[in-house]
């Protein structure tokens, strides 16, 4: 799922326009929800900050939070139309994808985004997430155990560990997993350790973002 | 499933003898937990045959792996060691660390055990601290009439050469013992622990064992109603009162038989249509009474389990969990005066104690809120009421280890950090939210103290 | 409907009448003094920074219950006196202030009078308690329970008309010792001093600390008291019991035989905490005589016949010594036996 | 005459115990600072490593440095590591070192940017140390760039690699120095080596699977002088293993200098007598002007003179 983490109040306010009087807060209730920083809960802690910090500064603003499911499809947008329309300035707290859908349906808005869109990763314990895709768009974990080098080796190398690497920590970090150990430790598990012998050409990484802004069809569904 | 089938107690690793209809359950069969006290279904996985077993009540009972000290010592919970002819034999406890309690009452009885069969052996006892369990006392007064050599040492006053000899060292008295070692092996948790944890979500124990350091545990619960922890699950020192806390267990399983009642008078209900399913309150709920409803398709709180200290629903990111209560009602008549967020379980009751020896409410002419947890204490409340009210903020929680719902006071203090940090970035005034803690015993302590607070209000 | 008499509203009694009351079982509680508590109700909290297991937690809800809850009927200042038992249910006898108080149709009785603390006890050399510098633990107990500095986070105010820079304590004070009539070990002392010690560790830092053990024994549940413990908390430990106190003019010295070096040695301290250990209370004797229970070598209490067909039960530190959460434990599962049988009858 | 690509090659093949030696470029635009260490290497060693942005501190060019010294008479090892180039601009790179002359390339993947001061930058990790040596070799040996193009004049590259012999998982290290080989690799130059008998484990792993003949093996040695060096090493350096019985020495001894160089002296004739070892890499860390003092004691002075190839 997509990771989020809510951005840093002063930075939030600092982006909100001095002349604001009236502020939507867009929580999403789909992955920010679940790793805990854009649904309903934290988008009604973030207006009672934000009212606080208002009311000290002896401005008036009014300040209202909307969550629907999803913000980064059209048909959960419908939910937001009025609360968008009626207030001057949306705070979303969607990922990323989701602040940029909801200012395309809303051209002539100002949507500003609450929270920093972090990784693909997966919820590791209580509050806590970790990497594990980048979204390369061409997956290789079969050839890797099951782990992938690219998102969990902090050089993303292919062949084999850097020196670096300690008793299966990362040197970039004593809180990193060693990427290449996990993929030995599982390899060896699976009978698979001969495959770490093979040699991985460069690769291609056209399909990644370095290959221009990506998008794809599915030809059952697209028709042109 | 294959089948289904239905029982009083499960025991999860080793059985023990009771009148109950009960089923033993080896901990690599079991897959998972479902279900509360009273009504646990147990899914097992016995040679890839799936299997569902009712059970009302669990005891996880899992043998510590024993690990030897002394790769050719015989241990001391062995009947089938070496007595060599020529040489002593001798008892080691407290090598490398101080052994559990339960060591020093097997040596005894190997001792004497030796000492009765061979009675012109030497013996001799190796020992850093005698522990007293049951009758060790007179096991020991025993032990010393039958002249088996008591050799007290400190740390450092042994080595161990070659395996066989030892070399016992004081200033005044140097020895060099060779015979057969009868030595206590380290206790560890078993194997198994951490996964029987993930079954039961149980949270990281003491030590990797599943017992939290949580005097509300005692002697052997483990957290979520109707399953109790024994032996080798529990802790390093649970094989000291093995006897009475088996005897405890039984007779919390009997009471449960009898009949269970909620513990908290509400109910929480979790709205189908808000819940994503993200599993948060489950992983934060210290009594494993959140289970999903596959039929909903959305998580739900179990009643029996739910120990009522709201924490699923002040941690849901979609507040999908609702209850009838109006939790966080602020009580109070004069909205001037200074507020009190009071966990139910610490300052409460010292309050109440407070009362009872002077004779006057320490806590009156507060505005309160009562919570089962100040776990339950979300940075939105405390923004709000810092907004609505002009008066300070004062969280009173309990004391680390002591909390009934294990983990409040650090969630708590988490939470009231990350307000302050929040305050501070925008240059509100922070020191309106104030946090302490204290244990109920405090009750001296909290009338003073608040007294004080109120002073310093004042100015 | 069923009645319990619950003798004794100390820890065990509280924790026995809390349990069947929640049953919906009707209790009564006979208290001798003027007020349930028993002894521990001025022990005090022995947290530092972080909580030290004491175990205390646990206790003022329970009183708070008893004295809350409708269906336990506490009868403060009633000693029982004399029982006898007549088709099944006992008739108790209890003095009270004013005069003698007859209580019927009680269906079973459990016992929950608990210790006498050894410091009330006569001793050899009495003289050694005029000194200030000479405690007992349960003076210090006191005086943590009456801290007022603790969430103030000042200084333990220590109520002594002397500022000590040094605390020893000496373990195994009238247990293990056959003189005193008690050669067993009272298992709570190690524990409880040295949650006093690190309380005083941390309010004083620079305080020099020993404990003298005989033997260092578990302090409770899940924590391990060890020598090593001891070490890393800068807390000194003579691994022996001391020979002889001495009330030197500056500091108390103890003799003691260093082991380390097989010689005698002097400890020199300002304030020296004498534990007290758990002996048998003084009312063992009538009980063992009225409900036909054994008294042990020891003083302690022991059933012959199971409460389960005699209709006595022991709760508590009465049948021998025990720390706070085991005699709470203890007395629920004696109330849940209680509990268990009552449904099986109901059914 | 057999035809070598370069001196380092010629002596290695000849079965002379090779000496090289390490050298950071500035931090500025000074060919001086080149010149002035140049000059008291001459002699001693038989070739000098130029490194690429060691720990990703930005520093001058390893071809552009190693051309300086070069002209200077040195013989040069430079360094090429995948951190900062893709595969265009490393192979571009290496196109250009061997026009110039420079003929010998150690092939690295590079340390991570978190360990410089240029904690934000990019990196490119595009080729790693395998994928780097396996494209050189195609270079030399077949003519071809990555992209399958031929060249009309292919570049004449000695190609060396690095390993770590205490890095765990063991076999996982070793495998990865497999790879490397079979990549195309000819010399390694180890990490720098305190416990000697990891050191041996891992030289007789390497025998038993018969890489000490496939490649030439150079033990790395780092000559320190202080207790605190070896304790930082210990501590911060990823990959490093230093046993607490080597600073316990460094600890008890009066000159710690001295004692430096005959840690050094003893670790090189340690390695010296094992099968398989075929030189040394002197790696003093800002500690350059001892160099020619090891050379000596260890009695590897002076160096053979080589004639051109």
């Amino acid at each position: 799922m997509i990771v989020g983490k809510l951005k840093d109040i002063k930075e939030i306010k600092d982006s909100l326009p001095d002349d604001i009087d009236s502020l939507l807060i867009a929580g999403c209730g789909s992955c920010v929800s679940v790793s805990l920083a854009g649904g309903e809960r934290e988008a009604d802690s973030l207006k009672e900050l934000l009212n606080l910090y208002y009311q000290s500064k002896g401005k008036s603003v009014s300040i209202e939070t909307e969550t629907i499911k999803r913000q980064c499809d059209d048909e959960f947008l419908d939910e937001l139309e009025l609360p968008v329309a009626r207030n001057q300035v949306v705070l979303s707290i969607a990922c990323g994808v989701g602040v940029q859908h909801l200012a395309i349906n809303n051209p002539g808005k100002i949507i500003l985004p609450g929270l920093d869109t972090t990784f693909y990763g997966r919820t590791s314990d209580i509050g806590k997430w970790e990497e594990m895709c980048h979204g390369c768009g061409k997956c290789i974990l079969d050839q890797f155990a099951g782990v992938c080098p690219v998102a969990r080796c902090s050089k993303s190398l292919l062949n084999g560990p850097c020196g670096g690497s300690q008793d299966g920590i990362c040197e970039v970090d004593d809180s990193i997993d060693c990427g290449w150990q996990t993929i030995y430790d599982r390899a060896e598990e699976l009978g698979q350790l001969e495959n770490l012998l093979d040699f991985e050409s460069p690769k291609d990484w056209s399909t990644y973002k370095d290959g221009g802004v990506r998008s794809h069809k599915n030809p059952e569904f697209f028709q042109e | 499933m294959a089948g289904k089938r239905k029982f009083e107690l499960a025991w999860i690793g080793d059985k023990e003898e009771t009148d109950f209809e009960s089923i033993q359950i080896s901990a690599e069969d079991l897959v998972a937990c479902q279900g509360e006290i009273g009504d646990f279904k147990l899914i097992c996985n016995k040679e890839n045959q799936p299997e569902e077993i009712n059970v009302a009540n669990i005891i996880i009972n899992l043998p510590y792996q024993e690990e030897p000290v002394l790769e050719k010592a015989d241990s001391l919970f062995s009947d089938d060691y070496d007595i060599n002819e020529d040489k002593p034999v001798i008892i080691l406890q407290d090598y490398p660390e101080l052994s559990a309690a339960v060591i020093s009452q097997a040596g005894l009885e190997k001792a004497l055990e030796i000492k009765d069969n061979y009675p012109d052996k030497e013996v001799y006892y190796l020992y850093q601290a005698m522990r007293f369990i049951e009758d060790n006392d007179r096991l020991y007064e025993r032990a010393r009439e039958s002249e088996i050599i008591f050799l007290k040492f400190d740390l450092g006053q042994l080595k161990i050469i070659e395996e066989e000899i030892i070399h016992y060292n004081r200033e005044d008295i140097d020895l060099k013992l060779n015979g057969n070692i009868l030595a206590a092996p380290e206790l560890k948790p078993a194997k198994e622990t951490e996964r029987i944890a993930r079954i039961f979500n149980l949270a990281d124990g003491y030590k990797e064992y599943l017992q939290l350091d949580n005097i509300y545990l005692q002697p052997t619960l483990s957290g979520k109603r109707g399953v109790y922890l024994l032996k080798g699950s529990r802790g390093p020192t649970a094989l000291t009162y093995f006897e009475e806390e088996l005897d405890f267990t039984l007779n919390e399983v009997s009471k449960n038989l009898a009949g269970v009642t909620e513990i908290d008078k509400y109910d929480r209900e979790v709205d189908d249509q808000k819940c994503i399913l993200c599993y948060t309150c489950y992983r934060v709920c210290p009594h494993g009474a959140i289970q999903r409803d596959d039929e909903l398709n959305s998580m739900k709180v179990m009643d029996l389990a739910c120990q009522g200290c709201n924490l699923c629903l002040s941690r849901c990111p979609t507040n999908a969990i609702q209850i009838e209560d109006d939790y966080l009602k602020i009580e109070g008549e004069n909205e001037q005066d200074p507020i009190l967020i009071i966990c139910e379980n610490s300052a409460e009751i010292a309050a109440e104690k407070y009362n009872s020896m002077v004779g006057k409410d320490p806590l009156e002419s507060y505005q309160k809120i009562e919570v089962p947890c100040v776990s339950t204490v979300e940075r939105g409340q405390i923004f709000e009421i810092l907004s609505k009210y002009s008066s300070d903020i004062m969280i009173l929680g309990c004391v680390s280890e002591a909390c009934k719902h294990l983990t409040g006071h650090d969630r708590c203090q988490q939470v009231v950090e990350r307000i302050k940090e929040d305050l501070e970035k925008l240059e509100i005034e922070q020191d309106r939210v104030h946090y302490e803690r204290l244990s109920p015993r405090m009750a001296a302590d909290l009338g003073a103290f608040l007294a004080d607070w109120k002073e310093a209000l004042k100015q | 409907m069923t009645r319990i008499g619950v003798i004794g509203g100390g820890i065990a009694g509280s924790s026995v009448a809390v349990e069947l009351a929640d049953a919906g079982i009707e209790v009564l509680l006979f208290e001798k003094s003027g007020e349930i508590g028993g002894q521990i109700k001025e022990f005090g909290c022995k947290a530092t920074d972080i909580c030290t297991r004491c175990n205390l937690c646990l206790v003022d809800s329970v009183f708070n219950q008893v004295r809350r809850d409708k269906s336990i009927k506490t009868k403060n200042n009633h000693k029982v006196i004399d029982a006898y038992k007549e088709d099944g249910l006992f008739t108790l006898y209890c003095d009270t202030d004013k005069r003698e108080e007859i209580y019927t149709n009680i269906d079973k009785i459990v016992l929950a009078t608990g210790y006498r603390r050894w410091s009330e006890l006569e001793t050899g050399t009495p003289e050694i308690f005029d000194d200030k510098r000479i405690i007992w633990s349960g003076e210090f107990e006191e005086m943590l329970f009456k801290r007022e500095d603790h969430l103030q986070k000042k200084d333990l105010d220590l109520d002594l008309d002397f500022e000590p820079e040094s605390a020893l304590f000496i373990q195994c004070n009238g247990s293990r010792s056959p003189q005193e009539k008690a050669a067993y070990c009272s298992r709570v002392c190690c524990g409880y001093n040295y949650r006093i010690a690190r309380v005083l560790r941390e309010s004083f830092p620079e305080m020099e600390l020993g404990i003298f053990f005989i033997d260092i024994q578990e302090a409770g549940f899940l924590t391990d008291l060890s020598f090593q413990r001891l070490n890393d908390e800068g807390i000194d430990y003579y691994n022996c019991k001391p020979l002889r106190i001495n009330k030197a003019a500056g500091k108390i010295e103890i003799a003691y035989e260093d082991q380390q070096e097989g010689k005698m040695a002097i400890a020199k301290t300002d304030l020296l905490v004498l534990s007290e250990g758990i002996h048998p209370g003084l009312e063992n004797e009538l009980w063992s005589k009225l409900f036909n229970l054994q008294l042990t070598d020891d003083g302690f209490l022991e059933e012959i016949v199971p409460g389960s067909e005699s209709d006595v039960y022991l709760a508590g530190t009465i049948s021998g010594p025990g720390d706070i959460a085991t005699t709470i434990s203890k007395s629920k599962a004696v109330a849940n036996q209680i509990i268990y049988q009552e449904k099986e009858v109901v059914v | 005459m057999a035809d070598y690509i370069s001196k380092l090659q010629k002596l290695l093949e000849e079965g002379e115990f090779v000496v090289c030696s390490e050298m950071g470029p500035p931090i500025g635009a000074d060919p001086d600072f080149i010149r002035e260490k140049a000059d008291f290497l001459r002699g001693y060693v038989d070739a000098v490593n130029i490194t690429d942005n060691q720990t990703a501190i930005v520093r001058m060019s390893s071809i552009a440095a190693a051309k300086i010294a070069a002209d200077e008479g040195l013989e040069m090892i430079i360094q090429a590591t995948g951190r900062d180039r893709n595969r265009i601009g490393i192979q571009s790179d290496l196109l250009g070192a061997s026009a110039l002359g420079l003929r010998n390339v150690l092939c690295l993947t590079g340390d991570h940017q978190c360990f410089g001061m240029d904690e934000g930058a990019k990196n490119v990790f595009d080729l790693d140390s395998v994928s780097m040596l396996r494209a050189a070799r195609r270079m030399v040996d077949d003519g071809v760039l990555l992209n399958g193009k031929d060249m009309d004049v292919p570049p004449k590259l000695f190609l060396g690699g690095a390993a770590n012999p205490f890095a765990d998982p063991f076999e996982l290290h070793m495998m990865k120095v497999e790879k490397k080989i079979e990549a195309g690799m000819e010399f390694i130059q180890t990490q720098a080596i305190y416990n000697l008998e990891k050191f041996d484990k891992w030289m007789e792993e390497m025998r038993k699977r018969g890489l000490h003949e496939k490649c030439y093996i150079m033990a790395g040695i780092l000559p320190t002088k202080s207790v605190k060096a070896l304790r930082m090493m210990k501590k911060y350096v990823a990959g490093m293993d230093v046993p607490d019985y080597t600073i316990e020495r460094m600890d008890k001894a009066e000159d710690k200098k001295e004692e430096g160089v005959q840690m050094a002296v003893d670790i090189i004739k340690h390695v010296r007598k094992i099968e398989g070892v075929r030189g040394i890499h002197l790696m003093p860390v800002a500690w350059e002007e001892i160099t020619p003092r090891v050379v000596e004691e260890a009695g590897l002075y002076p160096r053979p003179e080589v004639s051109e190839i």
